[in-house]
């Protein structure tokens, strides 16, 4: 009774195919500069690389899990540089290339993949929120954003335009669908970015969905589109226009784009309990960061030296990423103590002085 | 000194409080134009506008988590649930991101969201609209938890949760809201009570019997009724932090504590207060703890309500049980 | 920024008009009888009567609260006598009607609004549900059932079909939209039954949806459909339909029955601080039991005297309804312990025999 | 006897049921093909297949919802919630709806479902992983809540907690999963040690010291650590109802009680359980029920985690706290 699902397979809106040819698309016309294509492969390449060390980095204990982005790089990376440095986005834990468009520093990211920090950076300074861990709730925080960002007045073509991100597993929650329906009655300026990367953990898109994500929003009665999400000009345009159209007060879209988990779910994870070699490989030959080799290639944009040059700074990144992970300070005991609370609390102040002086008597004990 | 019920105090602390900082929306089911199934908010949306006075979509958990993204844009919303027993949708976005944010963020982010829950029994509804979760929150790390007696505290409390930048459970004895007292409306707030502090509401020498929200009347009623003894009522007005001192004090004079809520028995905020002033008043307490509670079972139909809740008659008897030692 | 709602206006499916014209539809053709049509005007009767003297307990004091089903008698009825026995229906706290078609009595459904239980009924019994005030809560019961029900094997022509039924509102609610979810994927034999009467409490569609109710279906993979909810002619064909649907192993269906709450919330509430006069009368025009009435009279399939016996009925009704309420049982203190668990539990037995010699201290004092 | 970790006694336990009983399900995210993320339903998928061991869409309101269903149907799901922190979005479905069923029906409908949790935290986990959050359970009337703290309860109590009509709530330590133990599989689980009741787990003179869950096995390692005094240790096993019997004539013969947990402190079981056993001990206790919990803060990161869960070393002082009286 579990295989009666009907798996219509809509277009899938594409500018790039994966053998590198620029075909366009009617709706989503794309101005885009040879500069502005090599910026976008240096995005990949580097996001592509900081993901692998932190791969390794988990491997050799430095941190306590990760995350892995691979495969979904053109997703993240096209919707992250669509946004405006006044928007703001809401990521689910898994959003490396979000975060790497909006600034955010390793040093600050790995913070909370290390277990010294449960956030790790600015989200005002960066218009990028924390990595929320317990799925679908973000998606109602961008929502109440945007219905802020309304009563700020901050719409129009100079407005304010707010994304969340999330999973096709997290299509299934309730606070996801709730979302869905505040910000579609309060017309709210919210792109709903899905990243359907065929899998939630160990269960296929089937058990979430019996027709296509993208399809949900036209039920709570806004736009829904699935676009390439291997292809990081696809990904641009049509999240560029979503945010313009939000911006612009004509409220919230879903863009489901289509894409593929190539790794592990976590470091934690081991899909080979689940899923067969063959379905990887059908993806490998739609990898994100090829097609635009290849038609930068094939197109004459770039030259060995770049390709080198694009490299090269990946490596730097990489020593960059493994020392500022190494030299993340860990907190001090004391700190479980820290910002509980914004005013005077004298509940916590009382557990922080015994517990100073309960760790004070080791130390004149000259133990722990 | 305007006369004033619990319920209209709130109403009038809310309108004082949205007319001082632009800032502060109101939102929730039927909040607006009804003015709240209570008229809590009655008139609010009418002069506030409806960006100001929300009337939600009927989801509580969309609610509270709007309500983070508002406060995350500056906003300080102050959230209706409509009856205590429709807090629970709303569980995960309370106790998972609006008491963890301000810790998630190092600080970087404050939550300055007021959740407005009309709680307890005793008004003969159906179920799911007479429940006392007051221990859900108190057991939750980055919570302040609230509740008010009077229409004095209502009237203030209300407005210093409003300008906390913690997030603030505020529990309104919904069974009370008609209860009066003359409230000084033009007074300063910065001479109120702190929201942090217990009150001693009766002195007395021989027994302290505590309570809170909807209890704090009843216990005096008991204090009055007690002609053997003089008893001491504390009106608790914050469940966290408890106002360990001010009941400190008052035990280590009487050497007797009761304590008396309509939550459920086990694992009742009465449950805490015993264990802490135990630890505390050790050698003081010439009697353990005596708790008064509602029993551990669901809230029963309406028609069992007056054996069910703590009444008179059980404080009496537990002030009772703790002079029988 | 509220009022960018955006309304279209989809066709009803209608079989009766207002005038009581039998137009009948394309799609759901019903084969009916005269005898059949009277039965179901009966029905109407006598739950408006049913209900119009609960209103009136109310007032009297007999009840602590009512829930009117006043101008819902089409949806419910239509859909609760599109049941089969072995059918089995999650109503939510207002579904008096469909109670009614399951054979519930007026002193089981009264218990709960007099406060003397919490339930009332057995729901095994009636393949009937018991009322559930969490909004939203009864659809996910209603799927899990419909779970079983696949696992059992009961599919196929004499299969078993649950229905669940909620309001506008509910919609809003993330049970209600993950039920959907599960249902789809699952495939469960589940008709969720929407009676959007246009308001929940003091708040109107708008604010919890802004577009179609039935819309809301496809995004999640199977059929929505909107019907004259007061038309009891069309909800029997369209929910026997789905019903059937269902059984057969197609799986879920939303029914929107689109109609209009004519009294108050319920008893506690004051309709005229949120909605004006005109809409009420716009609705009287559609009354579900006067368009059968009418076409019981236009085409002669009835006369005065089955009318008169009908109106004798629901006198007879309302007096039973009087007397069966007057005369429900309160139940005693100790009942506050009853079926806290199934099996013996030391802390309740313990609980409840301190309350039995605290009571009993009373007696023996001779108070209380 | 067959050598077992708790992780593989209740894949055992629950593959027993499973044939046991037809009805028995077993549902949740990723418990089918993967076996869970704790392997805890390795191989069930494969010998009774999907339509009894389910991979639900990622939603714990739907589960716990429909497995409520499921048991109206004559069912009896085994709920698996991945992990404790993804609790909360079931909260209303299973505070309002599981917990009440049987009440609310009087009696007409059981529901004999099991929601297991792994809990606690030790396991250098992200937020959210390593929560302990048995106060919000134990103080829900209609609920049972069980911890196992080794491999032979872990067989048998998740068996018997699937046989229960009532709901249970089974409290898995994360962190001891792979503690092992001998296991008489064979044995018949009339003769297990009822779920209920709570264990001596190593007899003492001087002082109890009560545990539960992961804490088990610290509270093991004070008693032989402290070789001043003989400490008697207690595995209570069942958080509701709790077996006082058992823990009052232990403090009765030692006169001191420490209770130690991972869950926070303010509300949590340790208040309940001082609170109780200071009524009926009151004059047996030569020092106050002393309580060694996690601070009232949210789960800190992982870094900090070993500073704030309750070790060794703070188990120690906690007993000699108690001595200090
Ligand atoms: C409420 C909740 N339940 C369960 C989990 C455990 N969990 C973490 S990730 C995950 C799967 C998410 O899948 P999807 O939404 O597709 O995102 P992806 O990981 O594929 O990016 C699950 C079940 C969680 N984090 N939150
Ligand atoms: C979770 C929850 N929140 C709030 C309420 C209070 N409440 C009772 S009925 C109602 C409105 C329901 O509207 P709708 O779903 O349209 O059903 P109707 O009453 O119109 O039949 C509300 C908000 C509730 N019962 N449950
Ligand atoms: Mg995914
Ligand atoms: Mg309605």
């Amino acid at each position: 009774m579990s295989d009666t699902t009907v798996h219509e397979e809509p277009e899938l809106i594409q500018l790039l195919t994966p053998e590198g040819e620029l075909t366009g698309h009617p709706d989503y016309p794309l101005e885009i500069t040879a500069d502005e294509i090599r910026d976008l492969y240096r995005d990949l390449v580097l996001v592509r690389r900081f993901d692998s060390e932190a791969v390794s980095l988990q491997r050799q204990g430095e941190l306590g899990l990760w995350a892995s982005l691979l495969g979904q790089e053109a997703a993240q990376i096209g919707s992250g540089r669509a946004l405006r440095g006044t928007d703001m986005a809401f990521p689910s834990y898994r959003e490396h290339g979000v975060a790497w468009c909006r600034g955010v520093e390793p040093k600050e990211l790995l913070g909370m993949f290390r277990g010294v920090t449960n956030g790790g950076w600015d989200p005002h300074e960066h218009g990028f929120h924390l990595y929320t861990i317990v799925i679908g709730s973000q998606a109602l925080h961008a929502t109440g954003y945007a219905m802020g960002v309304q009563r700020d007045g901050a719409v129009g073509e100079d407005g304010t335009a707010v994304i969340t991100y999330f999973g096709d597993g997290a299509t299934s929650q309730g606070d996801t669908n709730e979302a869905f329906n505040f910000a579609s009655v309060n017309n709210a300026p919210v792109v709903f970015f899905c990243q359907n990367n065929q899998w939630a953990i160990s269960e296929p898109l089937e058990r979430q969905a019996r027709v296509p994500i993208y399809k949900r929003a036209s039920g709570f009665g806004f736009p829904g589109l699935r676009v390439d999400g291997n292809d990081v000009l696809a990904v641009l345009a049509v999240t560029r226009a979503a945010l313009d159209n939000a911006r612009e007060g004509n409220g919230p879209t879903l863009v489901e784009a289509f894409t593929y988990r190539m790794g592990a779910h976590t470091t934690n994870d081991d899909p080979s309990r689940y899923r067969n070699a063959a379905e990887l490989e059908e993806w490998k030959a739609k990898d994100p960061i090829l097609r635009v080799r290849r038609h930068l290639e094939n197109n004459g944009l770039a030259d060995e030296g770049f390709f080198a040059s694009v490299d090269a700074e990946a490596d730097a990144l990489g020593e960059k990423v493994r020392t500022q992970c190494r030299n993340l300070p860990d907190p001090g005991p004391l700190d479980i103590f820290h910002e509980v609370y914004a005013e005077p609390n004298v509940h916590i102040d009382r557990q922080r002085a015994e517990y100073a002086e309960y760790l004070a008597s080791f130390e004149a004990e000259g133990v722990r | 000194m305007t006369n004033l019920t619990i319920g209209k105090a709130i109403n009038a602390g809310l309108r004082a409080a949205m007319e001082h900082d632009p800032k502060v929306l109101v939102m929730g089911e039927d909040v607006g134009r009804l003015g709240g199934v209570f008229r809590v908010t009655d008139g609010l949306h009418k002069d506030f506008g409806a960006d100001r006075v929300i009337d939600t979509p009927l989801a509580e958990s969309g609610i509270v988590g709007t309500a983070i993204g508002m406060a995350m844009r500056g906003y300080r919303p102050v959230v209706e649930i409509q009856f205590d027993g429709f807090f629970f949708p709303a569980a995960n976005q309370t106790f998972t991101q609006l008491a963890k944010m301000r810790r998630r963020s190092a600080g970087t982010l404050s939550m300055p969201v007021v959740m407005r829950i009309p709680y307890g029994g005793g008004i003969g509804a159906v179920e799911h609209h007479s429940e006392s979760p007051e221990s859900y929150f108190l057991h939750t790390a980055g919570l302040r938890v609230i509740s008010v007696a009077n229409a004095v505290d209502a009237y203030w409390m209300i407005q210093q949760a409003i300008r906390s930048e913690d997030p603030v459970i505020f529990l309104e004895p919904k069974r009370r809201y008609y209860e009066k007292a003359e409230v000084d409306t033009e007074a300063s707030i910065a001479e109120a009570t702190p929201m942090g502090a217990a009150r001693v509401a009766r002195p007395g020498t021989d027994a302290t019997l505590l309570a809170y929200g909807p209890m704090v009347k009843t216990a005096l009623q008991a204090a009055e009724a007690d002609t053997d003894h003089s008893i001491e009522v504390i009106d608790l007005r914050s469940l966290s932090p408890v106002d360990y001192p001010t009941i400190v004090e008052s035990v280590k004079k009487t050497g007797r504590l009761v304590v008396a809520h309509e939550a459920t028995l086990t694992g009742g905020p009465g449950a805490e207060i015993a264990a802490r002033i135990t630890e505390e008043c050790f050698y003081h307490l010439e009697s353990p703890v005596i708790r008064v509670a509602a029993f551990d079972t669901p809230y029963p139909q309406s028609r069992l309500e007056e054996y069910y809740l703590p009444d008179l008659d059980r404080v009496l008897d537990g002030v009772d049980r703790a002079f029988a030692y």
